[in-house]
Parts: C-alpha cells; structure tokens; sequence
C-alpha cells in the first residue's frame, strides 16, 4: 500500500474513540487497524471473529474477510456467518470502514459491481451498509486515470440506499449530512480549488473548514 | 447420529448427478477440501452448489467449475475465481448471487423450518430485483427464501463418534449452518474423539445434524492445500 | 403414576428401534424413557438439551421441559431456545411423543387449551406437532369421569392441522392412516366390544389386529 | 462492552415505566433473579414483559404480576403461574401467547436485523388468528414479527470484564436470544473473569451484546431460591 493509502486510513483511524466495535473491508480499511492502540475498539470480521489483532504466527485458518492471516486478542470470540451477519444486520457494529468503487453526492456509495467486468460477488457490503450504525468510506478521491470517485450519480450498481457518514480521500474529508456531502477538512497540502477540480459531485464547503488537520 | 467412513467415496456414495449440494467454507478456509476432491473424482454433473465461493481458480470447488459439473451456483462472493465470470459469460453455469448475510441466514431458515424471512439487505439495489418488497413497521424489507439442499458436505474440527461437532476458529463459518440445512449431512475433522470428550457446552454441533464423518486427508497450511501425512 | 400409566409408556417405548432422537412431552412421555435401554435412542428436551438421561445428583440448573431434573450423558449437548425448536421445526427430530387432551377422528389432537380455564399456554406443543418426523400420543383412552378423548371432533382448540401418526391408550393402539384411526392392538384383557363403547370418534378395526401385544 | 455494577439498582438504573422488558429464563431456570428482585424494589410500571413464563405464583417474574406492575406479557406457557390467568379475566393484564419456538425465533430475528419470518408453526390453529398465511412452495406458514425490547436482564455463568458469557447447562435456553435483541443488555453471571479466561470457541454470547454486569446476589439452588453467601 502507498503512502496515499496510509494517510486516508490514518484519517480514518483518527475517527475511532472511545469503546466500540469496528468492522474493516478490504484494501485500505484494513490499514487502519495499524493506526489504532485503544484497547476498547474492537475489530469485527464478517468471516466469523471479533476480536481481530495483528497477526503472530499465521494459522491459515484464522483469517479476516480478506483471506489474509490476523491474531485474535483477548477475549476475543468466534461465531459461524449467519451469527456474524446478524451482528451486523441488527445493529451491533458500530462502525464499518468501507472501501468504495463511486460515491453520489447524496452520499450513496456503489462498492460491488463494475457491468461488464467478471466481478460477480457482493459479499458483507450490503449487509455492513444497511446494518452498521456509522459507515465511513476510505477511497482514493480520483481513479487510476484522474476521473473522479466522488460523482453527481453513480455509474455503477449502488450498494444501498443508505447514505454514508463519512468520506475519506486523499484529498479532503467530507461529511454526509442529510444525504449531502460537505467539505470538512482538506488533507495537508491540498487547497479546496484542487478539491473542486477533482471532484464531479456536488459538495457544500463546510463552515468550519480545517485545512490541515493531520499533522 | 454418524456412521463414520474410512474412504471418500463411500462418504459420497448417495450424491447423484442434478443434486443441489451445500459446500462450507469461507473460500479454502474451512472447506471440505477432501470431499471436494472426492467430487472431483467422481461421476457426477449438473449440480447446483450453494457455498460462499466457487474456490479459487483451479482450485477447491474451482476444479469442479473446470470439469463442468456444476450447473448453478447460489453464493455470495464469486469474483474470487474469476473463471466463474467467463463460464457465466458462455453460459456454462447460472448465477444466483445473495448478500452473504442473506446467503448465511437462508441456509439456517432451510435447516430451521422457516420459509421464509425479511431482511433489510439488499433493498433498492439490483439485487432486489423479482423480490416482494414490504413494510414492517415503516422499515422497508425484501423477502428472502430459505435454503435447503440434497447434500451438505463440511469441514469440522472434531467430531465425537455420535456425530458432535465443534469448529477451529475462522473455519466455523458456513459449516454449522449447512449441517443443518440439508437431507444427508457429510462432515469432514480433523479427529474422532470418544463420546463425553467434548463438553456439551462447547459443541457447536449437535449429532442429530450429522450423518457421516470422514477423517481430513487434503488440508489446508500455510503452505496450501497438502495431502495430510 | 399409575400401573396403567406405566403399561401406556411401556408400549410407546416399544416404538422406539434403531438410532433416533425423541422428544418426550411432560406426563406420560416422560415415563417413556424409562423402558429405553438402547443407547441409540436420544431424548431431546425443548429447553436446551439433547441426551437427556436419568437424573443422577439433582441440579437444579439441569432440567427437562417439565421442570423436572434430568441428568445428561456422555456425547450430550446444551443449546438455546430458538437452536432447540430449529431442531423441532426443521425436522430434526424424529419421534414426539405427547400427551393430549383430544383427539379427533382424523388424528387432529388438542393439548394445549382448555376454555373457560386458567390454562394460557402452548409451550412447544405446536412446534412438535408441525415438525417431528412421527408423532405419538400417549394417553389414557377416556377422562377421570369416563368420557372418550378420542372424539369425532375435538372440542378444544386443535394443536396443529397436522394428524398424529399413533394413538397409545390403556385400551389400545391406534394407527392413523390417511387421516383415520386403525384399531391396531388392543392392550391386555381388554376387548374390540370394550373399545368400540369407551370411543367416540369412528375408527376402522386393522386386518390383523394383536390382542395381546405387550407381555 | 460491558460496564460492572456492584449493586443492583445501578445496573437497573435506566429501566422506566412503560418500557418492554425481556427477561431470561424458562421458569426459575435461567431467571435473573437478583435482577427481578431489584425490579420488584424500583418504582417502575406498566411494563411489557417478554418472557417465557411469568415466573410461578408469587415467585420471580410472578411478584412484579403481584404487584401490578405488568401492562403486558408476551410468552408461550402462562399456565406455571395461574395468578395470571386470573389477572387476565379482571382485565388487568394483557397477553400476547406464542408458540415456543415463535416467540424464540422472534426475539432471535429481532436481534439479527430480521423484520419477520414464516413459520409453520400454529397455521391453522387459534393462534393463527390475525395473521398472514401463505404458502411457499406449495406450503403453508405464518408471518410472525420480529420481537425487541427496550432492556433484557439476562442470566449467564461467566462473564469476562469485556462482556463475552458463557452459559450453564439447560440454564441457557433464551437467555443468548436475548442478549441480542433490546438496546440495553443487563446480564447477572456467577462470576466476572480476565479477558482471555474464557476459551474464544466456547463463548456463546461475545462482548458486543452487553452493556451491563452483574454479580448474582439471589440463586436458585435444590432448595428454591437463596440469598448468595
């Protein structure tokens, strides 16, 4: 992962206080755990495990949703996937970090379907979205080729109905308020004309906006 | 209550060809990975699987996808072999593609009697599509079917002789929920223990659940998937 | 309990051959299991526990669904409500055996309300009815003040839709076929003439009806 | 996440009048009793409770019926406590009967986000009455609605300080359901012991369901219920 991916999930770490229950997806979500030394934020993994620390000695058979080895602390727990899913259908997470494809500017995320690419598979997203109470999205804020991820409407499937809370880029952080996007922060070095370039979405710059808040 | 089996293809000597067929695991965690190449091995096609995956490429129930054996696949996560795509592509296999939290819940209603269920997931997105939406209390839902199937083959830790059976950490996952949910139930450990050796608290599984048992011979290490020595 | 008690759970235990799983309800079906030598036959008990077995040191914590302490065996198995009647409901088990209050001429039984009295309960009466492979009842063939249970319609509220596969009493032994009673047994010293006048509810007399069968 | 309480008016200290409250247990078995008992001592009313029995005459859940502070009852087998039948026909009380099996599959699908389920269970029957039937595949079952409740006082064998409970023998049965389904989770333990203590295969109930722990003062024991030395 770049040093792009490691700010993003460092920003994200930062949202994390105080006892709760956290579950992280793929790619830069995973990331965030480095960031994170309060030993009541628990990580839940959709597989079947709260209580997710780094790994010691890998065990093939104890891994995260990304297939990749982890540690389990303390007082940690197993449970099968339909127990697992209810934890996060019902309520019980209270936070999802996700990775996304697109974000809408009312805050509607699309994270598991690219038509025409043989990515057939929507795996916990769906699940994590209507379930979690808090849902933060960490993404690069363009594409590999500079498009925007941040669009007036989605292009591809959306993952829920349910906005999200946060948006976290490289870029900028944006909150989502009333299924709105606005402009909380800039990331160092960033100036809110680049953010207005790169983005396609419509946002509201927030009162308060802190230029550089991560130091 | 288990009847307990020496060689893989007598543990599957009533999986037919056109059975629907529950596979456990979490991708090669917590697959039943010698049952798996028992199927491989054996004269079977035009099965529908329910697993979360279809293996990886090549691999698992990946090498069942190759010799063309399956004809439908119900799971949740199918992009982690991308063969499935291009097999869907040509036509060589339907696709029915659930949140996995619906996927895991379906599996217990099948093996819990319950019809049917509604689950905030999914609405409002293309997975919803041909499915009864409805308000329950000003929240709207989907209607989901439950699952249930011929044959559920599945990894497990230990097994007493009875058929008990309790897991090894993240290779729980589907496993539980298949053993209950299908007409002959397969299980697959790592070792048989005598009844009593398990604590009745701790069993995951109770025997009534499980037919037959086989002790591992393909595992899975760090190393991948080896013959067990 | 009585001797004719006894001599009703001595021939529903004789039902019981081979591997299986029983759930025995409270009263007569409780006696059941003590004409069970077979280690084979596992007794199920709705509020948690399969491998119910003789009470041995008495734990209060330790109970069958009449409250009554039980003692569980090597290879038994604790579990919560909803995993218990998932059981029940999903066809796991394979013979009921219950107690009733009526039964109608299609095997329809009713056990679980009287009118006009303080009895607001069903427990897990319907939940066997709809899910046990085979239900038997065990019952004594007429009331205390010598009216016949077996009725041609039940006149409190049925337990389920479903008919019963077998009717037990102290004067015989009914199989139900197709909705109807077949006279199969009757028990020791009673007569054909002595059935036909303590029932109510028609039944048909079995081609090769045993008038002795429990010795 | 569990916060410890040492008394236990603290750990009720949150519970109002008109609020539903689950409470655990089949009879006595699995009962918090410390908890009841602390709900007999607060000034609190016009409960709905949603438990399997109303405790016995004038014992448990049944000195709260006693003391008029139940609005309504939600549970499947009244009849262990027949003041409350009387109750019922002076019209002080209001009941909700479900099957067993119903009334745990509520409370489980109220706290795994399921809005309702089908079951098979009652169709046909007095308690079918005001309720959807329809048939899947060519069968029929019930809606019945998912269950929630404001507070569950619960009862477990151990605890660790994070939250996570094990149970004891048939003292389980709804007690787990529950500790998922109310949006304050009160459970009274045995004993309260170091993350880790407890094996992570054999927990039944992990930390994230409950908020508040409690160390049982009032035990039921071969002699009826006691006072804890």
């Amino acid at each position: 992962m770049s040093i792009v991916h490691e700010m993003i999930a460092k920003r994200a770490a930062a949202e994390l206080q105080g006892p709760c229950v956290v579950n992280l997806g793929i790619g830069i979500p995973t990331l965030v755990a480095n960031y994170i030394e309060d030993d009541v934020v628990h990580f839940h993994t959709e597989n079947g495990l709260l209580g997710v620390t780094e790994v010691g000695e890998v065990d093939p058979n104890l891994v995260n949703a990304g297939k990749l080895p982890v540690g389990e602390k303390a007082g940690a727990a197993f449970f099968n996937s339909a127990e697992s899913f209810g934890m996060i259908r019902g309520g019980h997470v209270d936070v999802a970090i996700l990775g996304v494809l697109q974000v809408d500017e009312n805050g509607r995320i699309a994270n598991w379907a690219i038509p025409g690419r043989n990515i057939i598979g929507v795996g916990g997203a769906m699940d994590l979205l209507v379930g979690a109470k808090k849902v933060i999205v960490t993404t690069t804020h363009t594409t590999k080729d500079g498009k925007s991820k941040l669009l007036k409407e989605c292009t591809f499937p959306i993952t829920s109905t349910r906005s999200v809370d946060m948006v976290i880029t490289d870029l900028a952080v944006f909150d989502v308020v009333e299924e709105r996007l606005i402009l909380k922060e800039l990331m160092p070095e960033v100036t809110l004309e680049e953010v207005r370039r790169r983005t396609e979405a419509h946002f509201i710059v927030g009162g308060l906006l802190d230029e550089h808040p991560v130091t | 209550m288990a009847v307990i089996h020496e060689w893989v293809q007598d543990a599957l000597s009533d999986v037919k060809s056109g059975q629907t067929i529950m596979v456990g695991g979490f991708g090669l965690i917590g697959a039943p990975l010698t049952l798996i190449d028992g199927l491989t091995r054996k004269d079977v096609g035009g099965l529908t699987i329910v697993s979360n995956n279809l293996g990886e490429a090549g691999e698992g129930l990946g090498i069942l996808l190759r010799q063309q054996k399956i004809r439908k696949a119900i799971g949740s996560y199918f992009t982690s072999n991308r063969e499935v795509g291009e097999a869907f592509k040509q036509g060589e296999i339907d696709l029915q593609l659930l949140p996995q939290g619906t996927l895991a819940e379906a599996i217990r209603a099948g093996g819990a009697g319950i019809g049917g269920f509604y689950t905030k997931t999914g609405v409002g997105t293309e997975l919803a599509k041909g499915k009864e939406e409805r308000q329950i209390d000003g929240v709207p839902y989907l209607l989901e079917k439950a699952l249930r199937a011929d044959v559920a083959i599945i990894r497990a830790h230990k097994a007493d002789t009875l058929g008990n059976l309790i897991y090894y950490k993240t290779a729980r996952n589907f496993n539980p929920l298949m053993a209950t949910a299908a007409n002959l139930v397969i299980a697959e450990v790592d070792e048989i223990v005598a009844p009593g050796e398990l604590s009745p608290e701790e069993i995951v599984t109770p025997q009534l659940f499980v037919d037959r048992l086989l002790v591992a011979k393909k595992v899975l290490t760090k190393e991948g998937v080896v013959n067990r020595a």
